[in-house]
């Protein structure tokens, strides 16, 4: 079973899901939560099995698919996507558990199976084409969890946020197409094996095309800068649910992917573009901030906050090296548990009071103190405060850029003064003052569903804000091979002098070769 | 010189008679255009030794489709004058001339191709229609038998559409209503 | 001794996380109690270490465990006590400790009860750990941390706009120096490969000097903000707006100070790079005598005491830049005892006054708060730095060190600021405890804080009163880790004149401001007055309008800025052009499907249309091969 | 005199006319049936057709597995011509025919099911499909494609609605006018040949070296033109939306297939030799057309309010991304071609059979058009099965891996960067990026909208009947199981187009 | 004064003009129709012409076909007209635009 772990991980909800059709609506609930508790439990049994003081890639499945055209289904984790997996799986569960009532509930649980699925298929994938098909597959039900459950402008919302990743994510297709064929020309066998590609040295300027190709994909899908226009509104149309998974999960696939497809695959073009893509993760930092001032809606601020946020992963990951990249994995799961709390305390309040105007509240720590507490922890973890689990994230990550540059760096540290700014405003006006709105004057606080989520999210932001190591050893260890094999790939001089040599060839070369067989 | 002759002359009434076929406001006129213009077709057929063609041709077209188009005429009562409103005159004949001219500009050129090896041959001391009849049953049995099924084709659906089974709907007639019209058909038959 | 390190860290976070636990429980004793024993168990520890490493001890080092690793990075969580951080453990303890019990009392009645000494102790821990910690990145976490505890302990009445504004205007200036800090930390790493304490200053002494330089840079930036530092100073007088307890003990004692015990920690670093030092040392200087000048004219009681430690830590400041460590170290010590008297002393006349904290309101209240009186009072002529009090032996020695050092001006600057100092302090105590009791036309009956609050601040007073007598033991004890330059003046005779002077000076500063306030004449000013309409007068009760500046310039801009990238750049521009690519292809479908007319007609047009532009098209392609020639003739005849 | 023509019965290789005349032949049954019991039950005649077919679909499995042993084969004094293309697009043919018939079993009545005619007219015209594309005589051709047509027009009209005969006589003129284009485009060819074999016409010019290249130019001129309106090539397609929109639905679809299928092949015959001989040209219009047709056809589908129109011109989209492959014209693209009309097949039937089934024979008031999009609305509530296929179906149109059109649009686009058309690539997948939003439109009406007021369901299955359920369910596993079959698929049509020469 | 095969291609072209003008011109339907014949006729001289001079029968082969397709398209277009008239009393192309769009 062992040997399927993955297939099980990706294929269990979605069987899951079809039987999920027939069960009586009373029941689905109860049904939901069990399933993705039990995917949990799976992921969980995933990472004690794991073997955290390798290198390379574990579990790994290899099934032909269409082998005349080098398309096989291919899975495996290594440190970086282990988490990921688990984080999944994680937010399903409790994304389930403190479901609110829903019109629907049940084609809500059904789909947020499916979406577990493509979550689980898109990390774990080693094919290129594999890895395309969950990509893609993962819109269609957060598309239809904005548009039959979002606010006023959901189906506006729904299709900008599915047609500009769908945009994006075809240019990204072509650039496969193209490794495929390079692959192709170069040992006369079609593969779209992520690391068959991985082994492929590639002239600087067809790294530079393929790179922007890709680059428009993971781009779009992270949102950097000037493509996030999407975000704002697929989380503020879109219900509690899709808003979390979206923040926690889905926009860690560009983040992810990035490391996975875009370093290894051209060292020399992602130093070519370094800076150009640092330029942009630092406004996507500073401005997306200050936007995120501007805001009145409460959920808009959660929202522009994470991009800001996904401007220091971007940084952390073309630092590099390994303390930025691993920084920058660390801090994908870092704001996935504090995004994806955020914005459950944010339904918390849109549930009682549908609006998530802030200027409706005020003075909301007098009645709901409990809420205000676990939004306080949230927040302060939001902001990079020492001993959440944000903090090792953006630690590491700028500390990794630091050795790139040292202006772009102190830029970029500005997130945390703007960050602040941006939070704190927003505490400010929904809980601190008097209550001046008389609605309210009687909410209720956080009930029993609600902490039974909120109150693992926090402790998972503390704990691994002090004990981080179980997750960053093995992170660490899969980030140094890519580092190595970034840096052994590399052609031109200035390559070779910006990825560190970690001189741990040897190990990657066998990782590698396992791979293509 | 006499080719030369008739070619012109030839040219010059079937350019004519078609033209009128297409300009005039008379359907009458047009159709008989139309026939005199298939006519002098068959001439050229003729001049150039193609003589079954120009049989066929005056059979086939001038014989059947003009009876065909005539008693289509008939039918829709066209008799009278056309009236066609037609807006820019300038793209219905800007269009054709510059395709003509365009056209005549390459046909003018003589081709330089060589290498043309007649497949089916003349035959010496033939006649026009057995060398046709030959090829036609041998190499072209194929096609020829095509165009039957499409013959059959074309006379089945004429019946269809024409017929007087297109008049109800009975897509949108309930059991009852056609059961009736049935056997009102059936009367009539009778 | 393990066992004590981590009684001594550890009992103020069980102490917190005790409180914690009634936090939304009403109010109840046990959660203000249990804290303070705890805290004191704390305090205890510490002395044992204290006595520990004074009696010859070896430093304790712990590792507890791995915090960070990865790639070359190894952060550990590890803490240390030796001299320098004994001496902070015991500031911290003992005055939290103080103010913990003093606190029982002195919110007594507020609802927060049990989450105030949650947050409270919370920010013992912090402290604790900030300098306890062996290495930068916990040096770093401590440092959040209070700042957090800052946040939380000024906005601790929540419902007040003013305190929740001042607590976020606090976090967010100091998060403005973390970054410098943050840099800092990062230049350390990327330089000398590690973030211990041991290692890198092991290291330092081989870094090229631009790069000692800017790392000292970025950490002091990281000191002024903690310190409050012009221009960061501002949160300072703001963060006023928590419960007074909390600005004795957070911005007197102990955070406002990490700054110093930053410079004092990397005294290896800054011994290297005496520019920066000297750079350090005349901001200090600057701050002392521009804090004190804001001090002078001020209408409240406790941002009056905020201004005088604002100026006191520029005095450490300058210590600390000129390369006097221990000093800087000695007077943090020091200044920390009687400002945390002042400060509760303070407290108490609040309490008396229900939360009025205009002095010219208040007068004679010595009548009826004999305790609170004495307190204050000695308490500020040991901030005066009058002989024998604990002001005199720390603050005296940093003039020396200015003097030794010849920095003349720093000297003067100081010297006059110490004549300021004893001005305003004596005038603060003068309004409030002299003169006519002004109170009774605002109606308000003044009494006595309890007995045990007033016990409770004993421990400070004692302290304030002697704590210069141990200027020589701890001289001993800190110079096995600090500089050991002894600062005497060459001369016996300008010493002494040098200190009788100082001492006529600072006298005749306070008998000056008894002259003024503690008279019956004194009114409650109405804004008339020709003094008030002085412009020197008005500049510094605007605090020179920096607060002013900075709302205007800064905030403002910064919110329209903001308002304008959303509402403007965002929606109107990037949104604006995804949206309208998207509505141009929209656009084009509805503008060019009239195309599709459903005329046969048009249809046709249309097949023999495109056949025409396909053949125009090959006809020119066809001539110009057929021509190809003659053209490439032409075009050579035409020179192209 | 003319000599007795000696001819074996072997050398005719008589097997290569057998998958035509088994149509023939059955179209000539359901004739004769006719005669001799008139009123007889649609089901009767669906079933000799599927039958029929089903005989037909064998002999070409005969076929193929001749082909796979002994290459191409030419048959009837080397008019047939039986090759790996031929045999693939009668597969296309055939299968999608199989697939379609069955949809004439309604639960309502329609007046063409009610008419043995149909169903030999049907017949006809598969065989008429078949002879175009196994031949590279340009008359078979000609007589061929004039056969299915005429019989198409027939059945189209045979739908008996106003909308159908306009639909009709739009067809059959812009049919008229195309043949003329088709008849010049051959008098050219064969003026500079002597020939109207395409490949004897390859091989004289190829001899020639193409000195008369204007000739060449306008004689490819006006075959674009014939083959661009059967293909519905942008501006050529105008009948296209039209005529979907009078056909029925099952007609629409099939339509939407079958023809094109045939053309293409008959376009790959003969415009491929003339792009690798390097006319550089045709490359140029080519690439006009396939960009222009993709992308306008995109662009108008964007702004339509009704389904069937909608997915008219998507089908036109589809056909100008398809001819992306001729332009390309290498091994991997001819194979791509086929692959993504197998593929689209699928699911072509699929959204039109859906359409279908939901056909009205009344239009309600609020309704514009028989398939608003208006009528969709809301409709996962009340139907909720029905519209996740239909969804299903919209997005492997859309491209959205792992349904069946993904695959055929992966190939293809492949093949555009194989063979070094890079920026066409890029076009293409922003192409199908454009198509995402009308395929999207529908999906989100049937999954985030209200129903509109009085629609209570039934509509979306009120035609219904188990047969057009079982071809539903087909098309839909076919849908999302394509991925099974691919890799087979591939190899074949792979090995067969390569076998070819192609 | 040789007549050559161009000059049939010409006369062809000409004729096939003609018949353009005529199907862009006509509304009437069935007059639409004779300039479709029109367009047939000039292909079918040009192939005799074409036959005549390679001395191939093809050609003639070929008009052959053209007039079999001509007289099936009659048929069936006369049958289509036939329908609509009896339905709307008209053939003009103008009155059959409700498909748009």
């Amino acid at each position: 079973m062992l040997n399927h772990i993955l297939s099980i991980l990706i294929f269990f909800p979605a069987l899951a899901a079809m039987l999920g059709f027939i069960i009586h609506k009373d029941s689905i609930r109860a049904y939901g939560v069990a399933i993705a508790a039990i995917e949990f439990a799976l992921s969980l049994w995933l990472w004690f099995s794991f073997d955290s003081s390798a290198s390379g890639m574990q579990f790994m499945e290899n099934l032909p698919l269409v082998p005349a055209f080098g398309i096989n289904y291919i899975l495996g984790v290594d440190g970086i996507s282990l988490f990921i997996i688990i984080l999944a799986s994680f937010f399903t569960m409790i994304g389930i558990a403190s479901l609110t009532d829903t019109k629907n509930e049940k084609n809500m649980i059904v789909t947020l199976l499916f979406l577990q699925m493509t979550m689980a298929g898109v990390f774990a994938a080693l094919d290129g084409i594999v890895f395309y098909i969950f990509w893609e597959l993962s819109l269609v039900p957060m598309l239809y969890i904005i548009g039959a459950w979002g606010g006023p402008l959901r189906i506006y919302a729904s299709v900008k946020f599915f047609l500009y990743t769908f945009t994006g994510s075809l240019v990204m297709l072509v650039g496969m197409l193209f490794m495929a064929y390079f692959y192709y020309q170069a040992t006369g066998a079609w593969s779209f094996a992520i690391l068959d590609w991985y082994r492929l040295i590639l002239p600087e300027s067809f790294q530079l095309w393929l790179f922007a190709a890709f680059f428009i994909g993971f781009a779009i899908k992270v949102p950097m800068f000037p493509f996030h226009t999407w975000l704002p509104y697929a989380h503020g149309q879109a219900p509690t649910i899709g808003s979390v998974i979206l923040a926690a999960i889905l926009l860690k696939m560009g983040t992810y992917a990035f490391i996975r497809f875009s370093l290894p695959m051209f060292p020399d073009a992602s130093v070519f573009f370094m800076f150009p893509i640092a330029v942009l993760a630092i406004i996507m930092v500073i401005y997306t901030a200050m936007v995120a001032y501007a805001q009145e809606d409460v959920k808009q601020v959660v929202a522009y906050s994470s991009v800001s946020h996904m401007g220091i992963i971007i940084l952390g990951t073309f630092a590099l090296n390994v303390e930025g990249i691993t920084g920058s994995i660390f801090l994908m799961i870092a704001h996935g548990v504090v995004s994806g709390a955020l914005f459950l305390l944010v339904g918390v309040i849109y549930d009682r009071r549908h609006t998530k105007m802030m200027s409706e509240f005020g003075g909301l720590a007098h009645v709901m103190p409990r809420y205000a507490t676990i939004f306080g922890l949230m927040l302060m973890a939001s902001v990079g405060m020492p001993l959440t689990i944000n903090f090792v994230g953006e630690f590491l990550s700028l500390l990794g850029f630091y050795k790139q540059s040292h202006i772009l760096t102190l830029l970029a540290g500005t997130a945390i003064i703007v960050g602040a700014i941006y939070m704190l405003a927003a505490y400010k006006k929904m809980f601190f003052g008097e209550v001046t709105n008389e609605k309210n004057k009687n909410l209720p606080d956080v009930s029993k569903r609600e902490l039974l989520a909120l109150i693992p999210l926090s402790i998972i932001t503390i704990w691994l804000g002090i004990y981080p190591k179980p997750i960053l050893a093995p992170i660490n260890n899969s980030v140094e091979s890519i580092v190595q094999l970034m840096h052994d790939k590399s052609i031109t001089n200035e390559a070779k002098t910006r990825i560190p040599n970690l001189v741990k060839g040897a190990e990657i070369a066998k990782t590698s070769e396992q791979g293509a067989h | 010189m006499f080719e030369a002759i008739a070619f012109y002359l030839f040219a010059f009434l079937t350019t004519v008679m078609f033209f009128i076929t297409v300009t005039t406001t008379q359907a009458l006129h047009a159709l008989t255009a139309l026939a005199a213009g298939m006519i002098f077709i068959s001439a050229f057929f003729f001049i150039l030794g193609a003589d079954f063609l120009g049989a066929i041709q005056i059979v086939v077209y001038s014989g059947a489709v003009m009876a065909l188009y005539a008693f289509g005429m008939m039918f829709f009562d066209t008799t009278r004058d056309v009236k066609e409103k037609n807006g820019n005159k300038f793209i219905v004949f800007g269009l054709s001339i510059i395709a003509a001219v365009l056209i005549v500009v390459i046909f003018a050129a003589p081709m330089v191709s060589t290498n043309i090896v007649a497949l089916h041959p003349m035959i010496e001391g033939a006649g026009n229609t057995q060398e046709l009849g030959m090829v036609l049953f041998t190499k072209y049995l194929v096609p020829f038998e095509v165009a039957a099924v499409m013959l059959l084709v074309a006379m089945v659906a004429g019946i269809v559409l024409a017929g007087k089974k297109m008049d109800l709907s009975l897509t949108l007639m309930n059991d009852a209503e056609i059961i009736d019209a049935k056997k009102e058909q059936h009367k009539k038959v009778l | 001794m393990e066992l004590y390190l981590y009684l001594a860290l550890f009992s103020p976070l069980a102490g917190s996380l005790f409180a914690g636990l009634f936090g939304a429980s009403p109010r109840t004793k046990i959660a203000g109690v249990v804290p303070s024993l705890l805290l004191l168990l704390s305090f205890v520890s510490s002395t044992v270490l204290l006595i520990y490493i004074l009696s010859g001890g070896e430093k304790v080092h712990v590792e507890m465990m791995t915090w960070m690793a990865t790639g070359d990075l190894y952060i550990p969580f590890g803490f240390i006590v030796d001299q320098v951080s004994v001496t902070m453990m015991m500031v911290v303890t003992l005055v939290s400790t103080v103010v913990h019990f003093y606190s029982i009392g002195y919110m007594d009645h507020d609802k927060g009860f049990n989450r105030f000494f949650s947050y409270l102790s919370a920010f013992v821990f912090s402290m604790m750990i900030l300098v306890m910690s062996d290495n930068f990145a916990g040096l770093f976490i401590g440092w959040e941390g209070v700042g957090l505890c800052s946040w939380l302990l000024i906005g601790f009445w929540y419902h007040k706009e003013s305190a929740t504004w001042a607590a976020n205007e606090a976090f967010i200036m100091n998060r403005i120096a973390d970054l410098g800090m943050l840099i800092g930390i990062f230049l350390v790493y990327w330089n000398t490969g590690s973030l211990q304490y041991d290692q890198v200053f092991a290291t330092v002494g081989s870094l090229d000097k631009e790069v000692l330089t800017w790392m000292g840079i970025f950490l002091f930036i990281g000191a002024m903000g903690k310190s409050a530092q012009f221009p960061l100073h501002t949160w300072l007088a703001d963060a006023m707006e928590g419960p007074t307890p909390v600005s004795a003990l957070i911005h007197a004692a102990t955070m406002v100070t990490a700054g110093v015990y930053l410079v004092v920690r990397a005294n290896p670093l800054y011994d290297l790079i005496p520019n920066v030092g000297l750079f350090i040392a005349s901001l200090g200087a600057f701050v002392a005598l521009f804090a004190a000048s804001m001090a002078l004219v001020n209408r409240d009681m406790k941002r009056i005491i905020a201004y005088s430690t604002l100026s006191q830590l520029g005095y450490m400041f300058v210590a600390a830049g000129l390369g006097a460590y221990w000093v800087a170290l000695f007077h943090l010590m020091a200044h920390a005892f009687f400002k945390a008297l002042l400060f509760l002393g303070a407290g108490n006349v609040m309490h008396a006054m229900h939360n009025e904290l205009d002095p010219f309101k208040m007068g004679g209240l010595r009548k009826v708060m004999k305790g609170t009186f004495i307190m204050m009072t000695l308490a500020s002529v040991a901030l005066a730095g009058i002989y024998p009090f604990a002001g005199f032996f720390s603050k005296d020695l940093i003039l020396e060190v200015g003097f030794v050092e010849n920095h003349y001006i720093i000297y003067t600057v100081l010297l006059f600021t110490a004549g300021l100092t004893a001005f305003y302090s004596f005038r603060l105590v003068a309004l409030i405890f002299h003169g006519e009791e002004r109170y009774k036309l605002f109606g308000i009956h003044p009494h006595e804080a309890y007995k045990f609050m007033l016990v409770a601040m004993s421990p400070l007073l004692l302290l304030a009163i002697i704590a210069g007598s141990f200027k020589m033991t701890y001289f001993e004890m800190v110079t096995a880790v600090l500089p050991a330059t002894e600062y005497h003046v060459h001369s016996a005779i300008a010493y002494w004149i040098m200190t009788i002077g100082t001492q006529l000076f600072v006298i005749l500063a306070i008998a000056f401001a008894y002259k003024k306030y503690a008279n019956n004449k004194v009114k409650v000013p109405d804004g008339t007055s020709k003094m008030e309409n002085n412009l020197c007068y008005k500049t510094l009760s605007n605090q020179y309008y920096i607060p002013y500046i900075y709302e205007e310039y800064l905030v403002k801009p910064y919110r329209e800025l903001s308002s304008v990238f959303w509402k403007q750049v965002d929606m109107k521009v990037v949104d604006a052009t995804v949206d309208g690519i998207a509505g141009i292809i929209y656009a084009g479908g509805e503008k060019t499907r009239v195309m599709q007319s459903g005329n046969l007609s048009t249809m046709l047009k249309w097949m023999v249309a495109g056949t025409i532009g396909l053949l125009s098209f090959a006809v020119v392609f066809g001539l110009a091969v057929r021509y190809s020639g003659e053209i490439k003739i032409i075009l050579s005849g035409l020179g192209v | 005199m003319i000599e007795p023509v000696n001819v074996s019965l072997a050398s005719l290789n008589l097997m290569t006319l057998a998958p035509m005349l088994i149509p023939i032949v059955g179209a000539l049954l359901i004739l004769v049936i006719d005669i001799f019991k008139v009123g007889l039950d649609k089901t009767l005649y669906v079933s000799i057709s599927l039958l029929f077919l089903l005989m037909d679909f064998s002999a070409l499995l005969g076929s193929a597995g001749v082909f796979t042993q002994d290459g191409i084969m030419m048959g009837v004094f080397n008019v047939m011509l039986i090759d790996g293309l031929a045999i693939l697009s009668q597969f296309i043919i055939v299968g999608a025919s199989m697939l379609f018939i069955p949809l004439a079993l309604t639960h309502k009545r329609f007046h063409e099911f009610s008419y043995p005619e149909f169903f030999a007219l049907f017949l006809f015209m598969i065989a008429g499909f078949q002879f175009m594309v196994a031949t590279d005589n340009l008359i078979l051709v000609f007589v061929g494609l004039e056969t299915s047509s005429l019989a198409l027009y027939t059945l189209v009209a045979m739908h008996n609605r106003d909308k159908s005969f306009e639909a009709a006589v739009k067809y059959f003129t812009m049919g008229a006018l195309a043949a003329g284009f088709f008849s010049f485009g051959a008098m050219i060819f064969y003026a500079l040949t002597g020939s109207v074999e395409i490949s004897q016409i390859a091989a004289v010019l190829a001899a020639n070296k193409y000195v008369d290249i204007a000739y060449v130019l306008v004689g490819v001129v006006f075959m674009l033109a014939s083959f661009g309106f059967k293909l519905s090539l942008v501006p050529f397609h105008t009948w296209a939306p039209d005529v979907y929109e009078g056909a029925s639905a099952s007609m629409a679809g099939f339509m939407s297939i079958v023809p094109k299928i045939a053309a293409f092949v008959v376009a790959m015959r003969l415009f491929e030799f003339l792009i690798h001989s390097g006319v550089v040209w045709l490359e140029i219009v080519l690439y006009s057309f396939v960009i222009l047709t993709m992308t306008a056809a995109n662009i108008w589908a964007l702004v339509q309010t009704d389904v069937k129109r909608m997915l008219a011109y998507s089908s036109v989209s589809h056909a100008g991304f398809v001819m992306a492959a001729i332009l390309i014209g290498t091994t991997q693209s001819n194979s791509a071609l086929f692959l993504y009309w197998i593929l689209f097949s699928f699911t072509n039937l699929g959204s039109f059979s859906m359409l279908w089934i939901s056909r009205q024979k009344h239009l309600p008031l609020h309704q514009m058009s028989d398939h608003s999009y208006d009528k969709f609305a809301g409709m996962v509530q009340t139907s909720p099965v029905a519209a996740s296929i239909m969804g299903l179906f919209m997005l492997s149109l859309a491209g959205v891996p792992p349904f069946a059109l993904f695959w055929g649009k992966l190939y293809l686009i492949s093949s555009a960067v194989t063979g070094g058309y890079t920026i066409l690539a890029f076009i293409m997948a922003l192409n199908s990026a454009i198509a995402g939003y009308y395929y999207l439109k529908l999906i989100v009406y049937m999954f985030m909208k209200e129903p509109v007021m009085g629609n209570d369901g039934h509509v979306y299955v009120s035609n219904a009947t188990i047969a057009l359920k079982s071809i539903i369910g087909f098309a839909a596993i076919g849908t999302i199981f394509a991925f099974v079959a691919l890799n087979p698929l591939l190899e074949l049509i792979t090995a067969f187009v390569y076998n070819s020469g192609y | 004064m040789e007549i050559g095969l161009n000059h049939y291609l010409v006369l062809s072209t000409l004729l096939f003009a003609i018949g353009l003008i005529g199907v862009m011109r006509r509304k009437n339907l069935l007059l639409l129709f004779f300039a479709t014949e029109i367009l047939l006729n000039s292909v079918n001289i040009a192939f005799a012409a074409i036959s005549h001079y390679y001395g191939d029968l093809t050609g003639q082969l070929f008009v052959f076909f053209v007039i079999a397709i001509a007289a099936s398209e009659v048929a069936v277009g006369l049958g289509l007209l036939i329908v609509w008239h009896k339905r709307h009393g008209n053939i003009d192309l103008d009155h059959m635009s409700t498909m748009r769009g």
